[in-house]
């Protein structure tokens, strides 16, 4: 049995690589922003600095001082301490949305796409209904019969990206489902469950992180429109949304008050895509293999 | 005075409709509309005296019970109908039909009933004396303008949006939350003191486009507020635009209902207003532009007090009362979901903060507001007491026992009999006393307090000349011209 | 390899008997399989072959319920497996396995082998991880790949031979009575072709395995195959003992195939191709003999009547109302 | 072709029923009703009770539900109780700007986001690549009710070259509507182009590896050949998704936009009757939206199939 | 080799940049191409074949590092102005590619597919373009042309779509057509067929042709010189007959022997060629296929071999320890 031996040891010996330097300096300033506004945001509590609530109503709109050092709002409130606790409001909402519209979009969808017929056209369906419903009427149905907080406005969110993630995971299974590999779990007579979960599943998730990520970005976004419209979450504490939205009242006097927080929502957003595409690029079997 | 052009006007909301019976009462937006499709009996010139409008003189029986008015001849509806004593009359008795259900009815609760005993002569038959009938009259609100008898007959229910008066404006075209345009009724009985050939109506809901339409010239002028203080205090310095205000009567409010905790304790309510400081509020909210109220009336109000019995701003006494009450005051307080609601509840918030109460703001709607208030779902509640010309009115329904807006929940017989007595005097003397006493009292019990008086704005560009004041809030352009 | 061939006709292992497949796309049905009969002894390799899209592939699932019949019949050592579902069905596909043309895809991306290939006992019923762990070790062990460097990796850090190899070893950890190759070595090169189907013929001769071969490559066919079936757009043309039906195809298709294969010999100078026109549709299939179209002994019978399979010489059968070799 | 209309049709009328159904029981759910609203702060119980009475309201949902449901299936939407406006009045004044705001938005968007997709495509991982998925994201960072002032303040205000609000019909002056519609358009384009881009790009990205691109290269074609003709077809699929979704919503969520430029749009007028509790007009509308959006779904299989032949011709 | 040279390559090496380092996919490669001829090249997957081919028609990936010399009719290609390339391409130098699936746009017709080179480089006018289009699909044996001008690519079949590749590369009369592995995808039937068709066409129009492929078969029969590849780099060339009967490569030898032959019994162990092609990101040090190789020693881990001429010019290998009595010879 010569033909046999291969040369395994060697070729596995050649196959891990230097995973680092293909990530880039880009990539490395992209985690260190987030982990940074993750930082700030939970220890905002302890770190030194002014009440975010606390009013100097005749020091309004004042600008960079030592006291102050991003200055204060409309309402005479520390703006740094202000975008900080701010970022607290818009990752909770735009992580924990995007989280409802994964489970329960990527579960449906994995059901629609693996099981077909008749339970794949009602989850369609059900999904087109949710699409061609006017999304602000939930929103304005939700907040005036629940009232409005971060719980609330994160449901309502979660439940509009439903349909989105739901279409994600149904397109993935859909060709997944077709891959021999599932067929070879069949033929090796594993359950659906199993199959779902241990054959399609890892599969799915990637394409559903990667939109997951995208998702996080719309949503702070979309939740400052919420805002505006009166929706968001229930003052004294503002997101970079709501901050976005009080600072345009003033935009000839103090423009910082708007762009403040959407120079940092930015630089949040554009972070979690490149750490996405980045992400998916790494995770790429194709490209491991090449 | 030139003849001629035309003007855009920006108002802050849509216009429902004229009918009465569907929409009530007119918003300022409404009456600005309604200020150049109708007219009044009377209107009231700049020193706030009535003068003739549609009636040319009136007269008042002894006990001011009675008033005849005097009708101008030869006036025609915009459809051709004859203008005359029946059909203000009929005006009259549509609205105060029962069977119409109009929620405008309360406002004409004090007429008992109209009578045209000739074609020109209107006999106003009161339910208690009235001094001030003419002035009462004069608002273009839902409840005086004179409409068409025969257009809302034939009309039905496309009658709300298709008014017919007799007004120096005729409304041209009218496209649902865009514009409204009104073209000069050349018929019209005073046609020399009209100058504009055609008024555009638009909702510019936004304050900022609102400001930056009068910028470009999208907009001659605009309605506005207090809270809108940057823009004014810009327009204030801009020699292209010209800003005019009025210092009306009533305020801008908040009701503590009393009957739940802590609110049901004086000591935490009286601790509660002692902590406001209302030059600092209107400072942080409005740049200083809004007037202090320390009562119901208001500087543009005859209503004076020397004392109205307001409690100081003390921040001190109020961490004292509420130390002493004991226990921890927690509240939720009502507010609309917009920008100056949340605006105006931050700033309450930290004041009663610095006196050691916690509130907590409570956003809702405007369609839910009413039911939790007239439902007494709330602990505090934002409110406002409108630009009447008379305080009767509005006073006897919010702090009488027993009616439904009696927000505070509180019954007081002395309160109550204050009330009844300035109702039934004719005597404007003792109405004040009775007014003030009645100011004390709440002040005292502090079962509402007062933010700010209401003051109206109005933006323009330098052109636009002739701007009457702005009573009850009303911006009536109809006799403006362009220079 | 003497005794299985005297085996054949005892002890039929799997048979297949006028099994139909069709599948609707676009409100078109494709006439997959046809009415197709075999049957394969215990510890015979019968090879499969025709061109591609001929239902090969679908034959091979249709085996294994994978995909349900129209009609006819798969019975496994005695048992109806159309006639099953659920649990039993399952029970019953442990006992087959099936091993894929593309062995990258054939293996989840996201799993390591260890899993993989332990998967089928897990599903089994093994449950104790230290004896899963020792049969996956033996197993990779058998196939030549080293189970302590691979049970931790990724699929796609092997190469194409490697994974068909991966591949083997699920099918044979539950040491399976049956195994469908379906076309396991055209996605692989020449050089890697040939140590894969050196390692099933040694997996053949070490655990007694009986084979279902299906491939396009005739020369792959013939190098493992005790006997060869022919299929040609959804039916079975001809059906033989391997080196008799190479050496005198009786069904005009069997020549043509065998004709076109290019022969590494450049003395050889290819003939001109003889066959004319494209393969025809399998959603209109031609009525009659399938082939006929492009057969050069088509006559008027041809395009009436479905020829039957019947015995041209010895244990060779063809479907042809012509047959090149025995009496017409 | 035709059945293919006909069963589009038919999966429309259970997605509207489900809609208008789930409206109702929401509308209905919500504190406060149209008697509040018309009551005003007249409202003492007892009156609210006679108007509910009046107008039906203090019927069971399901009878108001099936009420309504029947007179629609006669054509009849219903009036509104507030401004006494038929739903078919309202909505087709409404409709219209709305309309033509989200044809204008989706052209400027495409015309932004194309061009740009194709070439940061070509180039895809340059320094123009880059800077434009920079952009791209600081774009999506800028809600629209900042943008939307920011364009009024620089384009009427400062530059005056357009108006600031407002809105004239078509029909009455084509040129001056358009001159109207160009910023709520271009501020609602702003918003969607680094979407639309992003989406295009990645599918260019893997079209133009294809091997029909090498052969189109190999065959010697014009670069712009290639990049319009060869490879933006294929790319376009998730493009006219996209699209067909963004144009679905824009229909009915456009409110912020059509606020700050004071077009008299279908989403002030949801917004309207949902603050006075105006149920029948909320219906009309949201059931009118639901159609269309469910005619984009359809207008968007269709375009698939204009695109990609395969999907014409039945090989899914 | 009698024809004058139409191509010649000249140390052609293309590196790659990858995430695992540099790839290096062709290696010094040498080359020369006869009008006329037919050179052959074949080699396992992945030995750089399809990427000498594009560093041919320099279409290689954006990232990729193209040196030395493609001298086609005189001119180097390498560093050629962009504009005249691509008039170059398509007109003398075409190419038909391994998938006929793959390589036409799904979305466009056939008509359109095959009109637009016409159209770019002859100025053809539509009408003339589409009757020459029509011409040429009959000539490729398409029954029924003119319908299939208006269909596309799904509505054919294997075959037929490859006959369209086919007809786009020869429309505009090119001197030059590479062929990359044409067949693969297809069945033996009609792999037979297609192969026909290009000799045919090449006899017809005199044009010179480079067949890649794997498989040894097609190249035995239609080819008059092949060129060995592994890992990158040519390892033997030389003109078909010799090629098979006295090959003097190892690598040539084992590929030969690892073929299923029809005429031997079945269950006959093959030899195999043990192993895997080296990692392209990790250059050998000495002979690419000395860990595989079963004559391989010392020197031949030590140093690369350079190609060296056999018996004839012709034919050349790069080997330290060439098979002079092959073994496997004359299968
Ligand atoms: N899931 C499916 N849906 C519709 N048609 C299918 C499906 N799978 C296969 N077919 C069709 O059925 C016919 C037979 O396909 P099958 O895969 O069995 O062929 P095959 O002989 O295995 O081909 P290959 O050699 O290419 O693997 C083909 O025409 C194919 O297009
Ligand atoms: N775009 C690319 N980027 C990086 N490496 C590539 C790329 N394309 C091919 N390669 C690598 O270059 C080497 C040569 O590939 P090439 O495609 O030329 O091989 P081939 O001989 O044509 O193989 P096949 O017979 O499979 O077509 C391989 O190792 C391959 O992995
Ligand atoms: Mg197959
Ligand atoms: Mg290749």
């Amino acid at each position: 049995m010569a033909t046999l031996e291969l040369n395994i040891d060697q070729d596995v010996a050649q196959a891990p690589t230097r995973r680092g330097r293909r990530l880039g300096l880009l990539f490395w300033i992209a985690i260190g922003w987030v982990i940074f506004v993750f930082a700030v945001a939970i220890f905002a509590d302890v770190l030194p600095l002014p009440s975010p609530t606390d009013m100097d109503m005749l020091e309004k709109r004042a600008p960079f001082s030592t006291a102050h050092w991003l200055g204060t709002d409309g309402l005479g409130r520390d703006e740094l301490s202000r975008v900080i606790h701010g970022a607290r409001i818009s990752l909770v909402v735009g992580i924990c949305a995007p989280i409802i519209g994964l489970t329960l979009g990527g579960a449906l969808g994995m059901l629609a796409g693996y099981f077909r017929g008749r339970f794949e056209s009602l989850v369609v369906g059900s999904m087109d209904v949710l699409l061609a419903f006017p999304p602000l009427i939930l929103a304005l149905a939700v907040t005036a019969y629940l009232g409005q907080s971060i719980l609330n406005l994160t449901f309502i969110l979660g439940v509009l990206g439903i349909p989105a993630f739901m279409r994600v995971a149904r397109a993935t299974t859909l060709t997944l489902a077709r891959r021999e590999f599932v067929i070879a779990a069949q033929a090796l007579g594993a359950t659906h469950a199993r199959i779902l979960l241990r054959e399609l599943l890892p599969n799915v998730m990637l394409p559903l992180l990667a939109f997951f990520l995208l998702g996080v970005a719309v949503t702070i976004v979309v939740e400052g429109a919420l805002s505006f419209l009166g929706l968001g979450v229930p003052p004294p504490i503002s997101s970079w949304g709501s901050m976005i939205g009080e600072g345009r009242q003033s935009l000839e006097m103090a423009p910082r008050l708007a762009f403040i927080p959407a120079i940092a929502m930015f630089l949040t957003v554009l972070a979690f895509n490149l750490i996405g595409d980045t992400l998916r690029a790494l995770t790429d079997p194709r490209q491991g293999a090449l | 005075q030139k003849q001629g052009g035309s003007i855009t006007m920006g108002l802050e909301l849509d216009i429902s409709g004229f009918d009465p019976l569907k929409v009530g009462v007119f918003d300022t937006a409404a009456g600005t509309a309604a200020a150049a499709i109708f007219d009044t009996l009377t209107y009231l010139d700049d020193k706030g005296v009535a003068q003739p409008k549609l009636a040319l003189s009136w007269t008042h029986s002894d006990d001011f019970k009675t008033w005849t008015f005097k009708l101008r001849p030869g006036v025609k509806f915009h459809d051709g109908t004859p203008f005359n004593a029946q059909a203000v009359k009929e005006n009259y008795d549509r609205q105060k039909d029962p069977a119409n259900k109009c929620r405008c009815a309360f406002y004409v609760a004090f007429i008992n009933n109209v009578q045209a005993p000739d074609e020109l002569t209107v006999v106003f038959n009161l339910n208690d004396p009235s001094v001030n009938l003419p002035a009462i009259v004069s608002p273009p609100g839902a409840n005086f303008v004179v409409q068409s008898p025969t257009a809302w007959k034939t009309k039905g229910a496309d009658y709300n949006r298709n008014p017919v008066g007799t007004g120096p404006y005729i409304p041209k075209s009218w496209i649902a939350g865009d514009r409204m345009v009104l073209e000069k009724n050349p018929d019209y009985w005073d046609k020399g003191r009209i100058y504009l050939d055609r008024i555009i109506l638009k909702p510019l809901p936004d304050a900022q486009s609102r400001f930056a339409s009068l910028q470009s010239g999208e907009a001659d002028i605009v309605w506005d507020d207090e809270y809108d203080a940057d823009n004014i205090q810009r327009a204030e310095k801009d020699p292209k635009l010209k800003v005019h205000t009025y210092a009306g009567s009533g305020a801008a409010v908040a009701a503590f209902n009393t009957k739940v905790a802590p609110l049901d304790d004086v000591r935490v309510r009286q601790a509660l207003v002692m902590a406001l400081d209302r030059k600092k509020m209107s400072q942080a909210l409005t740049n200083g532009l809004a007037r202090p109220a320390s009562n119901p009336y208001g500087d543009g109000s005859w209503v004076k007090c020397k004392d109205d019995g307001a409690l100081p701003y003390d921040l001190e006494k109020a961490k004292a009362l509420i130390k002493d009450y004991g226990k921890p005051v927690d509240f939720k307080m009502l507010f609309t979901a917009t920008p100056r609601g949340r605006a105006g509840g931050q700033v309450l918030q930290q004041f009663w903060k610095q006196a050691g109460a916690n509130m907590e703001i409570e956003q809702v709607d405007q369609a839910t507001f009413p039911p939790r208030a007239f439902m007494r779902q709330f602990q505090v509640i934002g409110w406002r007491i409108i630009d009447l010309a008379d305080p009767d009115v509005q006073m006897y329904a919010n702090f009488h026992t027993g009616s439904p807006v009696a927000l505070a929940n509180y019954s007081n017989p002395e309160l109550d009999k204050l009330l009844e007595h300035a109702r039934v005097t004719a005597d404007q003397g003792k109405r004040i006393e009775d007014y003030c006493a009645i100011s004390r009292h709440i002040n005292q019990q502090a079962l509402w307090f007062w933010t700010f008086q209401n003051t109206y704005y109005a933006m323009s560009s330098a052109k636009v000349k002739g701007l009457p004041k702005m009573y009850s809030g009303v911006i009536d352009v109809s006799r403006v011209w362009l220079e | 390899m003497q005794e299985s061939k005297d085996s054949l006709s005892r002890d039929p292992l799997l048979k297949v008997e006028h099994l139909v497949v069709e599948y609707a796309v676009g409100g078109h049905i494709v006439h997959a399989v046809s009415d197709v009969s075999l049957e394969v002894a215990r510890g015979e390799t019968l090879g499969l072959v025709g061109e591609s899209g001929c239902g090969k592939s679908t034959l091979g699932r249709a085996v294994l319920q994978l995909r349900r019949a129209q009609s006819g019949r798969v019975l496994f050592d005695g048992h109806d497996l159309t006639a099953m579902h659920g649990d039993a069905l399952r029970k019953m596909r442990q006992r087959v396995q099936l091993i894929f043309q593309d062995p990258i895809a054939s293996l989840n991306p996201r799993r390591r082998i260890g899993d993989i290939v332990a998967e089928p006992l897990v599903i089994a019923g093994v449950k104790d991880p230290a004896k899963r762990h020792q049969m996956v070790c033996d197993v990779l062990g058998a196939v030549g790949l080293d189970p302590n460097l691979v049970m931790g990796r990724l699929p796609h850090e092997f190469s194409g031979g490697q994974c068909q190899r991966i591949c083997i070893a699920r099918a044979l950890v539950l040491n399976p009575e049956f195994i469908i190759c379906d076309e396991p070595v055209s996605a692989l090169d020449v050089s890697i072709r040939a140590q894969i189907l050196n390692l099933l013929e040694d997996m053949k001769a070490r655990f007694g395995l009986t084979l279902l071969f299906i491939a396009h490559d005739l020369a792959v066919v013939k190098a493992v195959s005790d006997r060869v079936a022919v299929m040609y757009l959804g039916r079975l043309c001809e059906v033989g003992p391997s080196e008799q039906l190479f050496a005198q195809p009786a069904h005009p298709y069997t020549a043509l195939l065998l004709e076109a294969i290019p022969v590494p010999d450049p003395d050889v100078r290819p003939a001109e191709s003889v066959a004319v026109g494209e393969p025809p549709s399998p959603i209109a299939p031609p009525s009659g003999c399938r082939f006929r179209t492009r057969c050069p002994r088509a006559d008027q019978r041809c395009s009436i009547e479905v020829p039957e399979l019947r015995e041209v010489a010895a244990r060779q059968f063809a479907a042809c109302h012509h047959p090149l070799i025995g009496a017409d | 072709m035709l059945l293919f209309v006909a069963r589009k049709f038919l999966y429309l009328v259970p997605v509207l029923i489900a809609v208008s159904l789930l409206t109702f029981l929401i509308a209905s759910l919500l504190p406060g009703d149209l008697a509040y609203t018309i009551l005003g702060d007249q409202a003492t119980p007892e009156t609210v009770a006679a108007l509910r009475r009046d107008m039906g309201l203090d019927q069971p949902i399901w009878i108001r539900y099936f009420g309504w449901l029947g007179h629609v299936l006669q054509g009849d939407f219903g009036r509104s109780f507030r401004t006494g406006q038929t739903v078919l009045q309202a909505v087709s004044e409404r409709l219209p700007i709305s309309f033509e705001l989200m044809i204008l938005a989706e052209i400027m968007c495409l015309a932004i986001g194309i061009p740009l997709a194709i070439i940061c495509a070509a180039r895809s991982g340059g320094p123009f690549d880059r800077f434009m998925t920079g952009t791209a994201f600081g774009m999506l960072s800028v809600p629209t009710f900042l943008s939307a002032i920011l364009l009024i303040y620089l384009f009427a205000v400062e530059l005056r070259w357009l108006p600031a609000t407002g809105y004239v019909p078509f029909g009455e002056d084509p040129a001056a509507n358009l001159r109207f519609m160009v910023l709520p358009a271009l501020t609602l384009a702003l918003a969607e182009w680094p979407g639309i881009m992003r989406v295009l790009r990645s599918d260019m990205i893997a079209t133009l590896q294809e091997d029909y691109i090498a052969l189109a290269k190999a065959k010697g074609l014009k670069a712009s050949r290639i990049l319009f003709v060869h490879a933006l077809k294929p790319s376009s699929l998730t493009l006219v998704t996209i699209t067909g979704i963004n144009i679905g919503r824009l229909i009915g969520g456009a409110v912020i936009v059509e606020t700050i430029f004071a077009l008299p749009g279908i989403g002030r007028l949801l917004v309207g009757a949902i603050a006075t509790r105006d149920l029948i007009i909320l219906q009309g509308v949201v059931l009118l939206v639901g159609a269309g959006f469910v005619l984009m779904n359809f207008i968007v299989d269709m375009l698939y199939a204009a695109l990609d032949p395969r999907i014409r011709h039945g090989h899914a | 080799m009698t024809e004058p040279v139409l191509l010649s390559v000249e140390g052609v090496a293309v590196d790659l940049p990858t995430p695992r380092g540099n790839l290096r996919a062709v290696d010094q490669v040498d080359l020369v191409v006869g009008a006329g001829r037919t050179l052959g090249i074949v080699g396992e997957s992945g030995c750089g074949k399809t990427m000498l081919s594009r560093a041919i028609l320099q279409l290689l990936p954006k990232k990729a590092k193209l040196s030395g010399r493609v001298m086609f009719d005189g001119q180097d290609l390498v560093g050629m102005d962009p504009e005249r390339l691509r008039k170059l391409r398509g007109r003398s130098l075409a190419v038909v590619f391994q998938d006929p699936m793959t390589s036409l746009n799904p979305v466009l017709t056939i008509g359109t597919q095959l009109i637009e080179t016409l159209q770019e480089h002859l100025e053809f006018d539509g009408q003339a373009a589409k009757m020459r289009s029509i011409e040429l699909l009959a000539a490729v044996g398409i029954p029924a042309p003119e319908q299939r001008l208006m269909q596309y690519p799904h509505q054919l079949s294997g075959g037929m779509r490859q006959r369209v590749a086919i007809a786009i590369a020869l429309s505009c009369e090119p001197k030059l057509l590479i062929a990359d592995e044409p067949t693969t995808a297809l069945d033996v039937t009609i792999q037979a067929q297609i192969l026909d068709l290009l000799a045919r066409e090449q006899r017809r129009r005199h044009m010179a042709m480079i067949i890649i492929t794997h498989d040894l078969g097609v190249v035995a029969g239609r080819t008059d010189e092949v060129a060995v590849m592994y890992a990158g780099r040519v390892v033997e060339r030389a003109p078909t007959p010799d090629l098979f009967k006295k090959m003097h490569m190892p690598y040539t030898e084992a590929l030969l022997a690892a073929i299923p032959k029809l005429d031997t019994a079945p269950h006959t162990p093959l030899p195999a060629i043990s192993g895997r092609p080296p990692d392209p990101t990790r250059p050998i040090k000495g002979c690419s296929f000395s860990p595989r190789c079963r004559y391989a020693e010392g020197l031949c881990h030590q140093e690369k071999p350079r190609l060296t001429v056999a018996e004839t010019p012709d034919h050349q290998f790069a080997c330290f320890h060439p098979i002079l009595a092959p073994a496997g010879a004359g299968v």
